[in-house]
């Protein structure tokens, strides 16, 4: 998609963000929370990004980029004349030390794994080697990484945060203080941080992309409860509602003529879903998996959270490339679970546990599964504990039967299917402390799945993708999931804020695109 | 005076050793592992394992807790696993908020329960003092989470005499504040009231009167001060109850105080930041028994420290 | 018996015991007293957009936002309540008292670490307490009733104790020991009946503690687990929507009041009466 | 010495009634009196007759429950009980001012007792600081205390209660009221400080010319203060006269009673041993003086250490009693007298290894240095104790007869059946109804349950008894009875006693041998007759001098000599007393000649 700007932005202004959490830390290299992910963005650069509004891969702080023929070396010309924040240009060795520093163990980022694929790795992450042999400096504008095996996300990958380039000398001067501290490339720089309170962002004057960014400041007040701070933004006093619309409050405010025109909708990267531990009984058999997903009404638990997600049938969501159009799941059939569950041998149900995280809505959304699957027999108790613990109990392979993925759901870092693969539904995922929670591992779909992210000819994309989709599918016919919805964004946004609705909805900016939002010229 | 002064302070570092030994106990049994979160869902085993290591996780237990401890008397209540900063300065910024509210609602608690208290006990057994003694037993009953959603509804929502929530201007912190010492106005003027009640038995009030003192007289000048005792020995005791009493206030209201801190923290199984709070908590706690049992001989010359 | 009549003479008490006695009446017949199950989200229930239905002829206090009949969950909560409360009160009683009592009365070096360690739980503050032992034994009815009695047990300890050092500094237990009497037997004779109505007091009393407690760790999340109705959880599942369906805190709301309100009511009547040199003291 | 000038206050058909759940119960009925300038009127009578419900009506400050129902009180031609409350307040402490009975609880203990002083001259005299602080100091001098002006700074727990009382009569003083009220103001003192108080009070009446009513059971006192005596019995005044007719010839049947019962020092100078009372059902023994003592104690020691500092280590140290030694034989009744904090209970709770102490004590045979409770309860057969507050030794959730069971089901004596009969036999032995047993102890009277104590002390046979102040909490008539119980029980059974009492009086009337405390030691033992006619100690000297004689012909006039203050027993860690010498004065009297430090 391409995003077309009706106007000519206005620049200047200062726009207030609120936020209920507190923001935790701003290190690209360990920041993972959907808060901080778009601040960091926008305070830091990669090689790579997405085109704003869009999940369209576009070369950043590289010029440009040329693969092998093998698809295992990348070799990226940077641009010049691009400056940190402290006034130091940007090298080839601020890149290469960047994901040095991310793959370091001493910098427990949580990002380390994706950068697997590179030479080196192993050496560097378990702490044999202190430099990372697969990239390379060529001069002071090359790039040279060369990897171990082809990844066809690499690319992806190179966009993540966890690759965005930091200069040495201030990681080193703030040491782990450096993510409250941030020294990037970015639109914008750190003004101020008042923990507890609010942090400011300021205009990057030498920033090297014309006409961005449009703002002067962005001030992020933190603290606000989202019913608050719902209301500073119809009365005017803030710009945009970081939590987004109160779910209590969503029927009213979609209603009200008040909000009109000051709420976006758009498609997320996130699929809610219940996985079944096929490592325990009576999960191991796919008939009572299958029979699972077809006792779910997921219509129901669609209006229960009013109507603000759309009902799934496979684990990819609609906007990621892969997803099955035709495609139609297991369909809604209480009675022909029954049956299902009366083959399997467990016509009189079974017992089990449901764990959930306990912040709401999680658990409502978690009893209307449970009623479900008490109409065939399941009586599922629920669990609701502190997400920590939930994901605890997910990495053990006998604890969780059955989560609800809520709270914790899986968002993708980057929108390509092999992210919803790896971790959470392949047999890397599935070993103690690992997101598959459903521990289902098939090795021959892992071998596809290997196969088709070795694809890296441009030229082959579309036959890649067909490919992610048949191994889906193929997951979805075993049902270690039950999908239940992909969640929609709504942003609300004053009206004073310009800019494409595209961009309030950005696909991996959440809640917006900072760098391209700008305040009318006549407010 | 000083040699009890330094006693209490030996007793209070005994025990917040105690509390940080039994919550760092708590904590360790916690099913939950710091180092996986930490690693996040892409990580290796070795991360895993080397975060762990970084961490002292693999430590035996009572070194992992020799190594916090040794960090804890120089100040250092380590890094938020979450959050990344130093807990001390997590918790030093949250403190100020949480200290205004709690000290307005010390004080709104003591103006109202005091005062219900001191006219319940001058109408005993009439209709004021009943009433009155009807009002202080619902604020003892009501918890403060749905006091703190009616206040909200009620002034708030409905009338829009003050703000939803949020932290900022006087406005903002009348509803806290009330939430916080609605409970405590129901036990001070409970208390105030039976204090009352013993004092105004006395033979020193007696002797008051017989000297021609006027009833207001008798009750402020001389029965007040006297009745105050045994309260102000309870506002040491409050300060514990505050702590309870801001986790749920601050997430009603949304405010940035440590009560929020410690609720975010326990969520997320932020270890580090739970132990601070804990153990800052309970300094405040200590320092209040303390503070109040260091007070009380400036009200009642009759105690005498030793 | 005679204290009953006393309770039944007082206004307050007796309008405790109403508010009690119809609790309990509720939480034994729930089943008889209503229409749908607790537990049963109902079609019907809900909006066509998924909203929460307001009180009406047919659902009384209205439906929550599952779509569940309120009426019949705040009854069922009642049952919630009223175990946990006198489970885990009676479980801290117990506690408090043997530790209150033993401290009280051995003395020396037992009762000195006994009342060191309730120190030290003192200082705790008690709600994140019992949030992290909630997250510990992941909640269940039992659990957070046991998380209760460790948190509350301490208050009762601080108070027999004194208590008992009081009646052992008493002339009649100096005059028993001056008959010959043994520890044991003065212990058993003398020192306990004394403190028999202290614990009655505190039984009652506790409870009305003990149902906050309950209510605020549910409140919080980490209470009875869904879809048990507690009036807590209750309370946690609908906060966010208190303004726009207001019913379903209130209602949850005023009955935790009400069943407090009335514990407070009678146990401060009972203290009265049990102990008259305690009167109207908190 | 009667100044009699116009009578100030006129009380006339003064009635009260309280509210009861039953309904209005009389407590006054019809009470008439007046008093003149200069004169002291006493109101005498047993506990409970309405003397305090008197004054407290004429001072308008009754207790809730308690209303007047008729009469009048005229002060200055005003009645009293007609005045507004408002008008009311101008008057109390201005013109008519009050007394209590607890000098340790009448004084406000957060205020200095400068700022008590002065408020009521603030209130009434509208004085400034500067002038009520003077009138303050004058009056604290007119009391006679001592360093007056940093008393003022001093708050109420930093004086003694003799002092306290001073502040009080100061305090009442200071407006020159017309009336002062004094409500037992002396029974809570010991009596050398009595003895002082009621003289000063004489003094000041004379000087300020005030009318004082002063009420009192002690009929010692009133022989000593009046000049006018009202008797009061339940609620009516039963007889009224100047002082001298009514001790002479007391008119009413219940004024002679009373003053027949009570105690007269002195009244046995010229006999050995104690008075013989009433008819004893045995034949009164003669006292054994000869014979192995049943109690014998050698160089007792009892000392508190007072725990302070960083470590909760001694700091200092109470020196309760140090090194006495004495005798009990058989049937023998050794009084302890002394006065408040000398150590007599310690003594007597040392016998039955209730505190710790050092020294050598023998009981009836049995050693008893550092046994603990379980060896100590065969000893317990043969000791036993009475304490002075019956109610409070007495649990009061048992019933009387368990109470007086649990010895015997203790130590075994008696099983089943058997107890029963032993306690209804206990229960008729010391003059109460067997079938009271299943009552409790509240449901009794004072008298009663004294006797109640005595019955479970004898119901494990014992052959010595402490009796700690046990008869000082009663009415004379009372008292006289337990009295006569008590002795009745020594001629029957042979019971050696340990009497300790601080009021001399009684002590003359019982005891075969006297001891004399003085700061936890012994200064003069011996015979009573002995050391009550003939004191070689000084301070025994004081100590009698200061009994008030119940006598209006043998009042003892001035009495300010009679001064000090007893010193404090808390010492230094390394404190080592100076033990008194005691010297043979013949028949077995010892006396010390020196004064204990
Ligand atoms: N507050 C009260 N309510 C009801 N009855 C009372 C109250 N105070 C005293 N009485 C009753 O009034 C009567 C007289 O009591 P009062 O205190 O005048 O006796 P007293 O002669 O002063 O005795 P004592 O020597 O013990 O002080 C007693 O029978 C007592 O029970
Ligand atoms: N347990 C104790 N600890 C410390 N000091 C004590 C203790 N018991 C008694 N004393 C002190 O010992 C001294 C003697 O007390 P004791 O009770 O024997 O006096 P007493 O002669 O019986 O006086 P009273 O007539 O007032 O009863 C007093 O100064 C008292 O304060
Ligand atoms: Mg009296
Ligand atoms: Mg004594």
């Amino acid at each position: 998609a391409t995003v077309s700007w009706a106007e000519e932005p206005h620049m200047g202004g200062t726009m207030t963000v609120t936020y209920k959490d507190d923001v935790s830390t701003l290190d690209p290299a360990i920041g993972y929370d959907w808060q901080n992910w778009s601040m960091i963005k926008s305070l830091f650069d990669g090689l790579m990004d997405y085109r704003p509004g869009t999940t369209e891969l576009v070369p950043d702080l590289a010029e440009g980029y040329e693969i092998s023929g093998d698809g295992k070396t990348y070799t990226f010309t940077l641009r010049q004349g691009v400056k940190f924040h402290n006034g130091r240009e940007m090298t080839a060795d601020d890149v290469k030390y960047s994901l040095e520093r991310v793959i370091d163990p001493k910098t427990q980022s949580p990002g380390a794994g994706f950068f697997g694929a590179i030479e080196g790795f192993e050496a560097l992450n378990s702490g044999e080697a202190d430099t990372l042999s697969g990239v390379e400096a060529v001069d002071d504008y090359t790039v040279r990484i060369t990897l171990s095996r082809p990844d066809a996300t690499f690319l992806h990958v190179m966009a993540l945060n966890f690759a965005h380039v930091v200069p040495k000398e201030a990681v080193e001067e703030w040491g782990q203080d450096f993510g409250k501290h941030p020294v990037g490339t970015g639109a914008y720089s750190m003004e101020e941080w008042t923990l507890g309170q609010r942090v400011v962002f300021a205009r990057n004057e030498d920033y090297y992309k014309e006409g961005v960014p449009r703002l002067d400041k962005i001030v992020f007040e933190v603290g606000q409860e989202p019913i608050v701070a719902l209301l500073r933004l119809e009365r005017g006093e803030t710009d945009i509602a970081g939590d987004g619309i109160p779910p209590a409050k969503f029927l009213q405010v979609t209603k009200d003529p008040k909000y009109e025109g000051m709420i976006v909708e758009g498609d997320q990267l996130h699929t809610g879903y219940v996985t079944m531990n096929v490592a325990m009984k009576p999960f191991d058999d796919v008939r009572v998996r299958k029979a699972v997903n077809m006792a779910i009404n997921k219509d129901r638990i669609v209006r229960i959270i009013n109507g603000r997600a759309a009902p799934a049938n496979q684990p990819l969501p609609p906007l990621m490339p892969g997803y099955a159009e035709d495609y139609e799941g297991i369909p809604y059939d209480p009675d022909g679970a029954k049956a299902l569950l009366a083959e399997a041998g467990y016509g009189d149900g079974f017992e089990t546990e449901l764990f959930v995280a306990n912040t709401d809505p999680q658990p409502r959304i978690a009893q209307a599964i449970q009623q479900d699957l008490a109409q065939i027999g399941i009586k599922a108790q629920i669990k609701a504990l502190a997400q920590a613990n939930v994901i605890a109990a997910g990495g053990e392979k006998d604890q969780a039967p059955m989560i609800w993925s809520g709270g914790m759901a899986w968002i993708a870092d980057f929108p390509d299917p092999s992210n919803f693969y790896g971790p959470i539904l392949g047999c890397g995922g599935a070993v103690p402390g690992g997101w598959n929670w459903s521990w289902y591992c098939n090795e021959e779909l892992d071998k596809r799945a290997v196969a088709a992210d070795a694809m890296v000819d441009t030229a082959k994309q579309d036959e890649r993708i067909a490919e992610w989709r048949d191994i889906f599918v193929a997951i979805q016919e075993e049902a270690p999931w039950a999908p239940i919805f992909n969640e929609k964004r709504y942003t609300i946004r004053s009206k004073r804020l310009g800019g494409p609705d595209a961009i309030f909805v950005d696909p991996v900016h959440i809640p917006v695109h900072y760098d391209y939002v700008y305040i009318k010229e006549d407010q | 005076m000083v040699a009890y002064l330094i006693r209490r302070l030996v007793q209070a570092v005994l025990i917040l050793i105690g509390v940080s030994f039994v919550t760092f106990v708590l904590l360790y049994l916690v099913p939950a592992d710091p180092a996986r979160q930490i690693a996040g869902r892409s990580a290796t085993a070795a991360t895993v394992e080397s975060i762990r290591e970084q961490l002292g996780l693999n430590l035996p237990f009572y070194e992992q807790y020799w190594r916090y401890f040794v960090n804890l008397i120089q100040g250092d209540f380590g890094r938020s696993y979450i959050q990344k900063s130093q807990v001390g300065e997590l918790i030093a910024a949250r403190l100020p908020p949480t200290l205004l509210l709690m000290a307005a609602a010390i004080c709104a608690e003591l103006v109202f329960g005091l005062t219900m208290g001191v006219i319940a006990a001058a109408n005993r057994r009439r209709i004021g003092d009943n009433l009155l003694m009807i009002v202080s037993f619902v604020g003892v009953s009501a918890p403060q989470f749905v006091v703190g959603i009616l206040l909200l509804y009620l002034f708030a929502v409905k009338l829009g005499w003050f703000p939803i929530g949020g932290y900022g201007t006087a406005a903002h912190i009348v509803l806290p504040a009330l939430s916080l010492g609605f409970l405590g106005a129901g036990w001070y003027s409970r208390m105030m009231r039976s204090s009352m009640l013993d004092v105004l038995e006395q033979d020193y009030v007696r002797t008051a009167r017989a000297k021609g003192a006027g009833r207001w007289r008798v009750i402020v000048a001389h029965a007040v001060p006297n009745a105050l005792l045994p309260v102000i020995a309870m506002i040491g005791i409050d300060i514990g109850l505050f702590m309870s009493g801001i986790v749920v206030v601050e997430s009603v209201f949304g405010w940035p105080g440590i009560g929020q801190l410690a609720w975010q923290a326990i969520q997320r199984v932020d270890i580090p930041v739970i132990m601070g709070v804990t153990v800052v908590s309970a300094t405040a706690i200590v320092l209040g028994n303390l503070l109040a049992d260091l007070v009380a001989p400036f009200i009642d010359p009759r105690i005498k420290l030793r | 018996m005679a204290i009953l009549r006393q309770l039944a003479r007082r206004k307050l008490a007796l309008f405790g015991l109403a508010v009690i006695a119809v609790v309990v009446g509720a939480a034994f017949a729930a089943p008889w007293i209503v229409a749908y199950s607790p537990n049963e989200q109902l079609f019907d229930g809900l909006t066509l957009e998924g909203a929460p239905l307001p009180p009406d002829g047919r659902f009384w206090f209205g439906t929550d936002l599952l779509g569940r009949d309120l009426f019949s969950r705040i009854v069922y909560g009642a049952r919630t309540s009223l175990i946990i409360g006198i489970v885990a009160n009676g479980a801290a009683v117990l506690i408090g008292a043997v530790v209150g009592v033993t401290a009280g009365f051995l003395r020396g070096f037992v009762g000195a670490a006994l009342m060191r360690f309730t120190d030290l739980m003192m200082a705790f503050p008690a709600l994140l307490l019992a949030i992290v032992l909630a997250a510990i034994f992941s909640p269940s009815l039992w659990i957070v009733a046991l998380v209760i009695a460790m948190v509350n047990w301490v208050q009762v300890a601080r108070v027999i104790y004194t208590e008992t050092t009081s009646i052992t500094e008493r002339d009649f237990v100096t005059a028993e020991r001056s008959l010959g009497a043994t520890p044991p037997r003065i212990l058993m004779r003398h020192v306990l009946p004394h403190l028999v109505s202290t614990m009655v007091v505190w039984g009652t009393l506790g409870i009305a503690t003990t149902v906050l407690l309950e209510a605020t760790l549910s409140y919080l999340g980490v209470g009875v687990q869904p879809p048990t109705p507690s009036w807590g959880n209750i309370i946690f599942e609908n906060q966010t929507y208190f303004a726009t369906a207001p019913w379903l805190v209130f209602v949850p709301g005023i009955a935790i009041v009400m069943l407090a309100l009335a514990f407070n009511l009678v146990g401060d009547a009972l203290r009265d009466i049990l102990d008259p040199t305690q009167k109207g003291r908190f | 010495m009667t100044a009699s000038g116009d009578i100030v206050l006129d009380v006339r058909g003064l009635s009260a009634e309280a509210r009861s759940e039953e309904g209005g119960k009389v407590i006054l009925d019809d009470v008439s009196f007046s008093v003149r300038a200069g004169e002291t009127l006493c109101i005498a009578g047993e506990s409970g007759s309405g003397k305090s419900i008197t004054s407290l009506s004429l001072m308008r400050l009754l207790p809730g429950s308690v209303r007047v129902t008729g009469g009048e009180a005229l002060l200055a031609g005003r009645d009293l009980l007609a005045l507004s409350e408002r008008e009311m307040r101008r008057v109390r402490g201005d013109e008519i001012a009050m007394i209590f009975q607890e000098p340790m609880t009448s004084l406000n203990p957060v205020m200095t007792v400068g700022r008590q002083l002065t408020e009521a001259l603030r209130m009434h005299r509208d004085m400034p600081a500067r002038a009520a602080r003077a009138r303050a100091l004058e009056m604290l001098e007119a009391v006679r205390l001592s360093e007056p002006s940093r008393r003022l700074a001093q708050y109420p727990h930093e004086l003694s209660g003799g002092m306290r009382q001073r502040v009080m009569i100061a305090m009442a003083l200071s407006c020159n009221p017309k009336v002062l009220i004094a409500d037992e103001p002396t029974t809570a003192l010991d009596v050398t400080v009595q003895a002082q108080i009621l003289s000063l009070m004489n003094d000041l009446k004379s000087e300020f010319g005030t009318a004082v009513v002063l009420i009192t059971h002690d009929m010692g006192v009133v022989a000593e203060m009046a000049d006018h005596v009202l008797v009061m019995n339940r609620g009516r005044v039963v007889e009224t006269g100047d002082v001298f007719s009514i001790f002479s010839e007391p008119r009413d049947p219940y004024t002679r009673g009373l003053l027949a019962a009570v105690p007269r020092l002195g009244s046995l100078a010229d006999r050995d041993g104690p008075r013989v009372r009433g008819a004893p059902r045995a034949t009164p023994p003669a006292p054994a003086p000869e014979g192995a003592p049943v109690v014998s104690v050698r160089d007792l020691t009892v000392r508190f250490d007072i725990h302070g500092g960083l470590l909760q280590r001694p700091i200092r140290r109470v020196h309760a009693v140090e090194g006495i030694s004495f005798d009990i034989r058989p049937g023998e009744t050794l009084s302890l007298v002394g006065e408040s904090g000398c150590g007599k209970s310690t003594t007597g709770k040392a016998l039955l290894n209730l505190v710790p102490w050092s020294g050598a004590v023998e009981i009836a045979g049995h050693r008893t240095a550092g046994l603990d409770d379980r060896a100590m309860r065969p000893v317990r057969r043969d000791i036993q104790m009475i304490f002075q507050d019956p109610f409070a030794s007495l649990d009061p959730r048992m019933t009387v007869g368990d109470l007086v069971a649990e010895p015997l089901v203790i130590h075994d004596l008696a099983r089943g059946a058997e107890i029963d009969e032993r306690v209804a036999w206990l229960f008729e032995r010391v003059g109460l109804e067997p079938q009271h047993r299943t009552r409790h102890p509240h449901e009794f009277s004072g008298g009663q349950r004294q006797r109640i104590c005595i019955a479970r002390a004898l119901s494990v046979g014992p052959k010595v008894i402490v009796a700690d102040e046990s008869v000082s909490a009663l009415d004379v008539s009372v008292q006289a009875q337990v009295l006569e119980l008590m002795q009745e029980l020594q001629a029957e059974l042979g019971i050696a006693y340990l009497f300790i009492s601080h009021d001399m009086a009684v002590v003359e009337e019982v005891s075969h041998r006297v001891a004399v405390m003085y700061f936890g030691q012994i200064v003069e033992i011996g015979p009573r007759r002995a050391v009550f006619t003939d004191p070689c100690h000084a301070y025994t000297q004081r100590l009698l001098e200061a009994v008030p004689i119940a006598d209006p012909r043998r009042r003892r006039g001035d009495l300010s000599s009679l001064s000090g203050e007893v010193p404090t027993p808390i010492r230094p860690l390394d404190f080592s007393p100076h033990h008194v010498t005691l010297n043979d004065r013949g028949g077995g009297h010892f006396a010390a000649d020196a004064m204990p430090s």
